[in-house]
């Protein structure tokens, strides 16, 4: 019964008051996002490291959905989960770093790095509060992949070529770069 | 817009509820029907065998022994294994397949989401199971896992290419992402003005089926591109480590993917619950589509495990050129005469 | 090779190497067996890799070594003869011919000619029950699960025709100084025709499905090439020897006092000295064999089976050693005997242990997938590698 | 990489359909054991039988074995004389007779070398037992093997050998 | 935790889990020497077909197995290997000792390099009579092990005196 | 294969005389001088020849080179100290104590020496094979390695070395083959005792066969058997 | 955009429902199955011999180079897919431009290829 | 919802991206925080472009996320070179080089 009612209550959630469940949706995304990139940065492990970062990436791509833009959020997870963090991890498995365990960064420089993060977060914080204070966003309808297609061979056809250079000139400065010349 | 609406008007949580059920049902049906009818009966008739025969009448219910086994099976965890790693991969790998059969339609009215993404999002999702594998390699610490797992995803990434692509081709043919877009493209499609059967894709791109499916085959890491697992190298890969329920849950993910990439075949190509000569928005289709999207999916599985049973394995280099040489470029000339040929007629 | 190819082939070698050496990393240790489904059995074979290159292999044996040689010392004649099968546990009756005809050498007798033949008959027998398993189980080490169920589907049927004469399916014991055993069993002979049939139909089922499947060859081409002269040194013999191109068969070339010499038959040899000649060469010798048990069944001489020896088998002294073309490649006893009950001493020269011993040579430099291939197609049995 | 010609990859995946559709419309070449039983050839080596009347205990089995595997006890007595006046025979009564089938290597060398057609094979082979200890049988249950020993096989044309019988 | 251990199921369910166990044995591809290959013609000929049965034989890892069958000569050298292996499967888990070799050193009872039974390194279940025994024998044995599973308990057997082989 | 029937013809043609064999014999001697012992050919079935264990090496590479003997067929030794136990069928009437040091006797080419080395190769072409001996003191036993000559020679001597204990100087890699590392002795010495037969009582020992009765044919096949328990006691 | 979250909210089920899946197997796994570790039974598996060198040993650099080329190609496709969905709305436009898009890519390609990097072992 | 969650929540993104990239001397990890940070800028982009209802910004965040991929690549083989030569992948034997 008391399932029942829950479940009765979670439907009134979902269907009446849209803006309250998306909160809270917010609210549990940028929680486990916050905390999944504490511990990114805090482990001690790589390989543990590159899973929180899963977590993280898996979180903005929830938020991208939420925001409505659905091409993003699964683009997202094709790309960054899919083949970012794949990278990573061949990445680290190539390396020593593949024994898990990093030394510790040493302790004035993390003091220091903590107060600049501090500092960042205040600042941007602040502007962020100061300049958007109640801009509300009301997307009426997902954005569609119709859209975006449209708009990239409209008016960023330029930008869309130059990803295309761009991602060439990676592989090929890559591949330079890994071998021993 | 959608969906179990058949008669009555069902609360969202009700709908919800009745979508797990059947999503449930959807992943471990197709995978148990694909290790009994295939693994079990098909390879022993192949090779002039029985199967099993004790476990109730023609053994149907060797599954229900194996799961009830498996169940009292010791879970052993590798002292050096990476504990919580360790025990999250098969979370993973069960996740991703989960989430794969959601863009599947049953029926004109049957889906579990309706997205515009569509088919995009079943390809984003199933690359998720890259990680679950590269987490269960590396935390075996075992040699056997971690070469088993890195040969895993240097595998899996590289078809994933060629999967991707080939899909291209009917997404330029159908003009959406969406899956029931392209059910519907092939069912109200028309080849060049013949229009009775519909249009299944499989006939205008009979090469990008069968890029989609070798691909695949590699994807689901069977022979002959089962080298990750290759028993006669790498004893059993990166799975080399688990045992009891945990494996049960990579071998049912194995299968029910198995299952899952049939149906996104006989979605794409085949033209999911659709039969020819009937009219596609008909409500027939919610009650008998299930059953013949059913129907294609053993169809394009028995492919696939016909295929398994006969061939030997590539060689891990000679997979990796099949897939860089010759099936990426092939199907990045698919797309480009696709686009031409649409953009033409 | 011409001038302009050789040179574009050191050209692409050199790439090669220098790509290897920059993208050099360190190796790691990997162990194939004891327990590894490879190795069809228990060899173990330590392999130090540079990623999946074989920077060196080692193998371990001794897993199966069951210490023949000692036990042979204390057993007497017909006690050997039985102890012997175990060798080569796939062909055993090849295993006792060797040594029959050795001590038979040393006491100067000779099986009648019906004995001979049904020798040869059930030589050529044994080795198709062994080497059909070769062809089943190679496609199951390259990943095909399907034609070792044909091979052991269609061996059983071998087995049974064994079995019917000898009494054992597997350990016959049924040869003995002067003779054999006991005389074929009525309708055997009809019977073997049929599973000759058989065999010779599984044998094409084998090219479709193994040999002539690219993905197969793909495998094998070029992988494993072992050089005659290579091969010779090192002692390699049988198919193994043959598939690189030499011309030498103990059954026809050799003194082996079976019926070969009478029948008509061909050896078999192949060029190329990769894996796959190895397979294609097996797959021709079972062919062969198929047909020479058919000559042995047609031109069977009535008589007895045995000849007059006495009850008690005491082998006067001497030294004797005869080798045959067993399955696996040549097999031989080294007998010394004093006069005594039991030999005083036997060596036994199998064929595996010698074919195995070129795997270092062979695996160096090889991609681990290609040592499964290898290994496969160097077809070794652990009982003739270890004994 | 050897571009793929179709034909071995079709010719092996025909293979593959063929046998199939033989065991589907044919049968498979299954024998299913535990309700269907073959029966082995008559001169399959499944398990020694002993025919106890004819043992004489004269050891030779024993001797001859490579196992060491048969043991024999048996104790001499005097069996009353055959013809009524003679003199009281010498004779062996068998008192152990066992065979360690965990040890037995199958041979045949007793049955071979016994000279009074004592020991017989016979094809059964249904022995296995949880306890290593039940797998030495005694003088009673190599006895009642006899029932299963099978009549000897005519030889094939040409054979000069005599076809021994089986004392019943 | 493990409720089988304490004894705390209900018959009918403990039946039913004995079944499961029963009809769902997995066998770890391992043989050791001539036997192995008559346990190979069990397992892949189509003859005897041992997948009837419900003994799988997919593992190729320790890990995944119920069931190994010793099946050959084990060595001196292969001992350690041998119990390492059984030591690497999960319980519950099964042995059948195959052929005279693994029942107790079989022809080479005498010889200075084979242990002298498989039962002095780990606990055996059934043992197969044979050199080699026929695959219909070691069905035979199978079918033996499947009764004794059926009726097994389980609880008994966690909780009871461990087997110990020294 | 010109020369296939070679051996066949000279078995036919002249039993007694096996001009193959015998030039084979006359080559080795010619190239080994003193090195060589003797050679005895059987005529139309073998060959042996026996060579001083230092020119060991030389034998092998000659045979290689001047023979045309490419194959190798296998490389391994003999121990001619009369075994210590008898039989070793019956362990509670012989053991060690109870026997006498009997006289060595080689067999074929005779010997000198505990031990001799004992390799056999072949010639593929001819059809022709050759056993090559050579005397390896019992107390010492060290000799050339054969792996210059013919590559397969490694595993053989790692053979010999475990089972006779003769140690080949210039060996890569002389461990143990077949055995445990920790394992000791050398089983195929004859003095190396198989303690399972030893500490089993053999069960053919009871006392009841002397009594087949004479009317019981069994005596006569009894008898040998017995003598034969007998003598090595 | 409640009924677009909606779909999406059923994708977070479905997560959840394989979760579940899991933790219900595992869990009634729990209650049946015995735990019995022993120091062998938790060794790594290596053939049965003990497991020697490194546990985590890296490989081939290679490797990367595949990795490499994925993920651009992944990225490639993100951008093929909009355009895949609305050619005819592009026309010869819209081809040409991602003829020469894919061209590009392809080149990349092209020198791994040329480079010899293309090859796994 | 109000614009600012998001840009807070990007802002705490970026502020632990931040820290990792200073604290960090392990150069995976140190590339890993960059995701983060462009993942931050990402999320502004997308919610910026969900106030205006136009689908620019989330063009702009695929391009980000386009060149994020070719950053990594090469970011990582660079990383794969410092360990080739050095054997190890801490970021401040960097400065030891230069030194
Ligand atoms: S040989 Fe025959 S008669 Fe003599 S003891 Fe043995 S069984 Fe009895
Ligand atoms: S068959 Fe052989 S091993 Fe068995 S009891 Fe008879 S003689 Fe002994
Ligand atoms: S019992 Fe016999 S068949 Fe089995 S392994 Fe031992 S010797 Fe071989």
């Amino acid at each position: 019964m008391i399932a029942m009612a829950a479940l009765q209550g979670f439907d009134s959630l979902m269907s009446g008051d849209t803006v309250v469940a998306q909160n809270i949706a917010f609210g549990i995304l940028a929680v486990v996002m916050i905390v999944a990139a504490l511990r990114m940065v805090t482990t001690g492990n790589v390989v543990h490291a590159a899973l929180y970062l899963v977590i993280v990436l898996a979180g903005v791509a929830g938020i991208f959905i939420l925001l409505g833009a659905e091409f993003v959020g699964v683009t997202q997870v094709l790309v960054y989960i899919g083949a970012i963090v794949v990278l990573f991890l061949f990445g680290i498995m190539l390396t020593r770093g593949a024994l898990g365990e990093d030394e510790e960064a040493d302790t004035e420089k993390r003091r220091m790095a903590v107060l600049v993060g501090v500092l960042v977060l205040v600042v941007t914080g602040g502007a962020v509060l100061d300049s958007f204070g109640d801009a509300a966003v009301n997307r009426a309808a997902p954005s569609l992949t119709a859209e975006i297609g449209d708009t990239i061979f409209s008016q960023y056809i330029v930008p869309f070529e130059a990803v295309s250079v761009l991602l060439l000139a990676a592989l090929i400065g890559a591949i330079v770069v890994a071998r021993k010349d | 817009m959608n969906t179990l609406t058949l008669a009555v008007e069902l609360a969202y949580w009700q709908q919800t509820t009745i979508r797990a059920v059947v999503g449930l049902v959807a992943v471990l049906l197709p995978a148990g029907t694909l290790v009994y009818l295939f693994l079990f009966k098909m390879m022993s008739f192949m090779q002039s065998r029985l199967g099993p025969m004790e476990a109730g009448p023609y053994g149907s219910l060797q599954l229900l022994a194996e799961v009830g086994k498996f169940l009292q099976k010791e879970d052993i965890v590798p002292a050096n294994a990476d504990r919580v790693v360790f025990k999250a991969a098969p979370f993973v790998v069960l996740v991703s397949t989960f989430l794969l059969v959601l863009v599947i339609p049953g029926g004109p009215d049957l889906m579990f989401i309706d997205v515009d993404t569509g088919i995009f999002l079943a390809l984003a999702v199933s690359s998720i199971s890259v990680i679950g594998i590269l987490m269960a390699g590396w935390a075996s610490a075992s040699k056997y896992s971690l070469l088993g797992a890195l040969r895993a995803t240097g595998q899996l990434i590289a078809y994933e290419l060629p999967l991707v692509l080939a899909v291209m081709g009917v997404v330029i043919q159908a003009g959406t992402l969406n899956m029931q877009g392209i059910v519907m493209a092939q069912a109200e499609g028309e080849i060049f003005g013949f229009g009775g059967i519909g249009s299944p894709f499989i006939i205008t791109q009979f090469l990008g089926f069968a890029i989609f499916l070798i691909a695949v085959q590699a994807e689901l890491t069977q022979p002959p591109f089962d080298m990750p697992v290759a028993e006669s190298e790498l004893v059993t890969g990166y799975l080399t480590e688990y045992s009891g329920m945990r494996f049960l849950m990579f071998f049912i993910g194995e299968f029910a993917t198995a299952g899952i990439f049939s149906a996104l075949a006989a979605t794409l190509f085949l033209g999911g619950w659709y039969v020819p000569g009937l009219d596609p928005t008909d409500n027939l289709f919610n009650v008998i589509g299930p059953m013949v999207l059913l129907g294609k999916i053993i169809l394009v599985a028995f492919l696939i495990f016909w295929f398994r049973f006969t061939y030997p394995r590539f060689r891990e280099d000679q997979l990796q050129t099949l897939a860089w040489k010759v099936l990426i470029p092939l199907s990045l000339v698919n797309i480009v005469a696709t686009g031409v040929l649409k953009v033409v007629f | 090779m011409t001038d302009t190819r050789q040179l574009a082939y050191i050209a692409a070698q050199a790439a090669d190497a220098r790509v290897n050496v920059e993208l050099e990393t360190e190796g790691m240790t990997l162990n194939i067996g004891p327990q590894h489904p490879a190795t069809h059995g228990t060899l173990r074979i330590i392999v130090r890799l540079d990623g999946e290159r074989v920077v060196a292999a080692e193998p371990v044996m001794g897993y199966m070594h069951r210490g023949y040689e000692k036990l042979a010392e204390v057993r007497t004649y017909p006690q050997v003869t039985t102890l012997v099968n175990r060798i080569d546990w796939l062909g055993s009756f090849a295993n006792e011919v060797p040594f029959i005809l050795a001590a038979e050498r040393l006491m100067e007798v000779e099986a009648p000619p019906r004995a001979r033949w049904i020798r040869t008959a059930l030589f050529e027998l044994s080795r198709i029950a062994n080497v059909v398993l070769f062809l089943g189980d190679m496609g199951v080490q390259l990943g095909a699960v399907t034609p070792v169920f044909f091979a052991f589907r269609d061996r059983e049927f071998v087995l049974n025709q064994i079995e019917a004469v000898t009494g054992g399916r597997f350990h016959p014991n049924f040869d003995r100084i002067g003779g054999l055993k006991d005389d074929l069993p009525k309708g055997w002979i009809e019977e073997t025709r049929s599973v000759l049939g058989r065999i010779r139909t599984f044998c094409d089922e084998m090219e479709d499905l193994v040999a002539g499947n690219e993905i197969f060859e793909a495998r094998t081409r070029n992988i494993g090439v072992i050089p005659a002269d290579v091969g010779l040194a090192y002692g390699l013999s049988g198919a193994n020897i043959r598939a690189s191109g030499v011309d030498w068969d103990l059954r026809r070339d050799g003194d082996m006092g079976l019926a070969h010499g009478e029948l008509d038959w061909k050896v078999w040899t192949h060029p190329d000295g990769d894996s796959f000649a190895r397979y294609w060469v097996r797959l021709q010798e079972v062919r062969e064999a198929c047909t020479i048990v058919e000559q042995c069944l047609d031109g069977l001489p009535s008589g007895p089976v045995m000849a007059k020896v006495p009850r008690i088998i005491k082998v006067p002294a001497g030294e004797a050693y005869v080798e045959t073309e067993n399955p696996l490649g040549v097999m031989g006893y080294y007998i010394v005997s004093k006069g005594d009950l039991v030999p005083y001493r036997v060596k036994i020269r199998s064929a595996s242990f010698n074919n195995v011993s070129i795997t270092p040579w062979l695996l160096e430099g090889v991609y681990v997938p290609d040592v499964i291939s290898i290994l496969a197609s160097l077809y070794f049995i652990l009982g003739d590698i270890d004994r | 990489m050897p571009a793929p010609r179709l034909p071995g990859l079709i010719k092996g995946l025909g293979v593959t359909m063929r046998t199939m559709v033989r065991t589907l419309t044919k049968g498979s070449h299954t024998v299913q054991y535990p309700r269907v039983k073959e029966a082995p050839v008559t001169r399959a080596r499944g398990v020694i039988a002993l025919h106890v009347e004819n043992c004489t205990s004269c050891m030779l089995c024993v001797r001859e074995c490579p196992d060491w595997c048969i043991y024999i006890e048996g104790h001499k007595y005097l069996a009353p004389p055959r013809r009524p006046g003679g003199k009281p025979r010498k004779k062996n009564a068998l008192d152990r007779f066992d065979i360690d089938y965990a040890l037995c290597m199958y041979c045949g060398i007793c049955v071979e070398v016994c000279p009074f057609e004592a020991l017989f094979w016979t094809p059964e082979f249904e022995y296995s037992e949880p306890k290593i200890a039940d797998l030495l049988h005694d003088k009673d249950l190599l006895s009642q093997w006899m029932e299963t020993v099978p009549d000897f096989t005519d030889y094939e044309a040409g054979s000069e050998a005599k076809k021994p019988q089986v004392p019943r | 935790m493990g409720l089988v251990e304490n004894g705390k199921l209900p018959k009918p369910l403990t039946a039913l889990l004995n079944v499961s166990r029963k009809y769902s044995l997995w066998v770890y591809q391992w043989g050791l020497a001539c036997c192995a290959i008559e346990m190979g013609a069990a397992f892949a000929s189509p003859r005897y077909d041992v997948m009837r049965l419900g003994v799988i034989p997919f593992p190729a890892s320790p890990r995944q197995a119920d069931l190994v069958v010793v099946s050959g000569t084990v060595t001196d050298k292969m001992a350690p290997a041998v119990k390492r292996l059984y030591e690497q499967m999960p319980d519950p888990k099964y042995v059948i000792s195959m052929g005279s070799c693994a029942n107790c050193g079989g022809p080479y009872w005498d010889s200075y390099s084979v242990t002298k039974g498989v039962d002095q390194i780990i606990p055996v279940d059934v043992y197969v009579p044979g050199c080699p025994p026929r695959p219909e024998a070691l069905l035979e044995g199978i079918v033996l092990l499947q009764e004794r599973i059926r009726s097994e308990d389980m609880g008994e057997r966690w909780n009871g005196d461990p087997i110990v082989v020294s | 294969m010109d020369t296939v029937d070679n051996a066949d013809e000279t078995d036919v043609e002249a039993p007694a005389v096996d001009s193959g064999r015998d030039a084979l014999v006359a080559t080795l001697a010619a190239t080994l001088g003193d090195g060589f012992v003797a050679g005895e050919v059987d005529p139309g079935v073998d060959v042996c020849v026996r060579v001083t264990a230092d020119s060991w090496l030389a034998a092998g590479i000659a045979l290689r080179d001047h023979c045309g003997m490419s194959y190798f067929g296998f490389l391994s030794a003999i121990d001619w100290l009369p075994s210590p136990y008898g039989r070793d069928m019956d362990a509670q009437v012989d053991g060690p104590e109870a026997s006498d040091p009997e006289p060595m006797e080689w067999g074929t080419t005779g010997g000198e020496t505990r031990f001799q080395l004992l390799a056999r190769v072949h010639d593929p072409m001819s059809g022709l094979g050759i056993t090559v001996k050579a005397d390896v003191p019992g107390d010492r036993p060290e000799v050339d390695s054969w792996i210059p000559a013919y590559a397969g020679a490694d595993w053989h001597e790692r053979e010999a070395w475990e089972m006779f204990g003769i140690s080949f100087r210039g060996h890569p890699n002389q461990v143990h083959l077949y055995l445990p590392g920790a394992f000791e002795g050398n089983p195929l010495r004859k003095d190396y005792p198989l303690l399972a037969r030893r500490i089993k009582p053999w069960p053919g020992i009871v006392d009841v066969e002397l009594m087949p009765g004479s009317d019981d044919e069994a005596g006569d096949d009894e008898a040998p058997e017995e003598s034969e328990a007998g003598a090595d006691a | 955009m409640s009924e677009f979250l909606r779909s999406w909210l059923v994708l977070v089920v479905f997560g959840g429902l394989a979760v579940a899946v899991v933790g219900t197997f595992l869990g009634l796994g729990s209650l049946l199955r015995p735990q019995r570790a022993t120091e062998q039974k938790v060794m790594n598996y290596e053939s049965g011999v003990d497991p020697q060198g490194d546990r985590w040993s890296q490989s081939n650099i290679r490797y990367y180079v595949f990795a490499l080329m994925f993920v651009l190609f992944d990225v490639e496709v993100v951008f093929i897919f909009p355009w895949a969905a609305r050619l005819e709305a592009y026309g010869m436009f819209g081809l040409v431009e991602m003829a020469i898009f894919i061209f590009i890519l392809a080149l990349g390609l092209f020198y791994a290829w040329r480079k010899r990097l293309l090859r796994w072992i | 919802m109000l614009l600012n969650q998001f840009l807070l929540l990007a802002a705490a993104l970026f502020a632990i991206g931040v820290y990792g990239v200073l604290a960090r001397r392990n150069g995976v990890l140190v590339l890993m925080s960059i995701e983060l940070i462009l993942n931050s800028v990402n999320i502004n982009l997308v919610a910026f472009s969900a106030v205006s209802a136009t689908v620019g910004g989330e063009i702009f965040a695929l391009f980000i996320i386009a060149v994020a991929a070719a950053e990594v690549g090469v970011g990582l083989a660079m990383v794969l070179l410092l360990y080739r030569n050095r054997r190890s992948i801490d970021l401040t034997e960097i400065d030891q080089l230069r030194g």
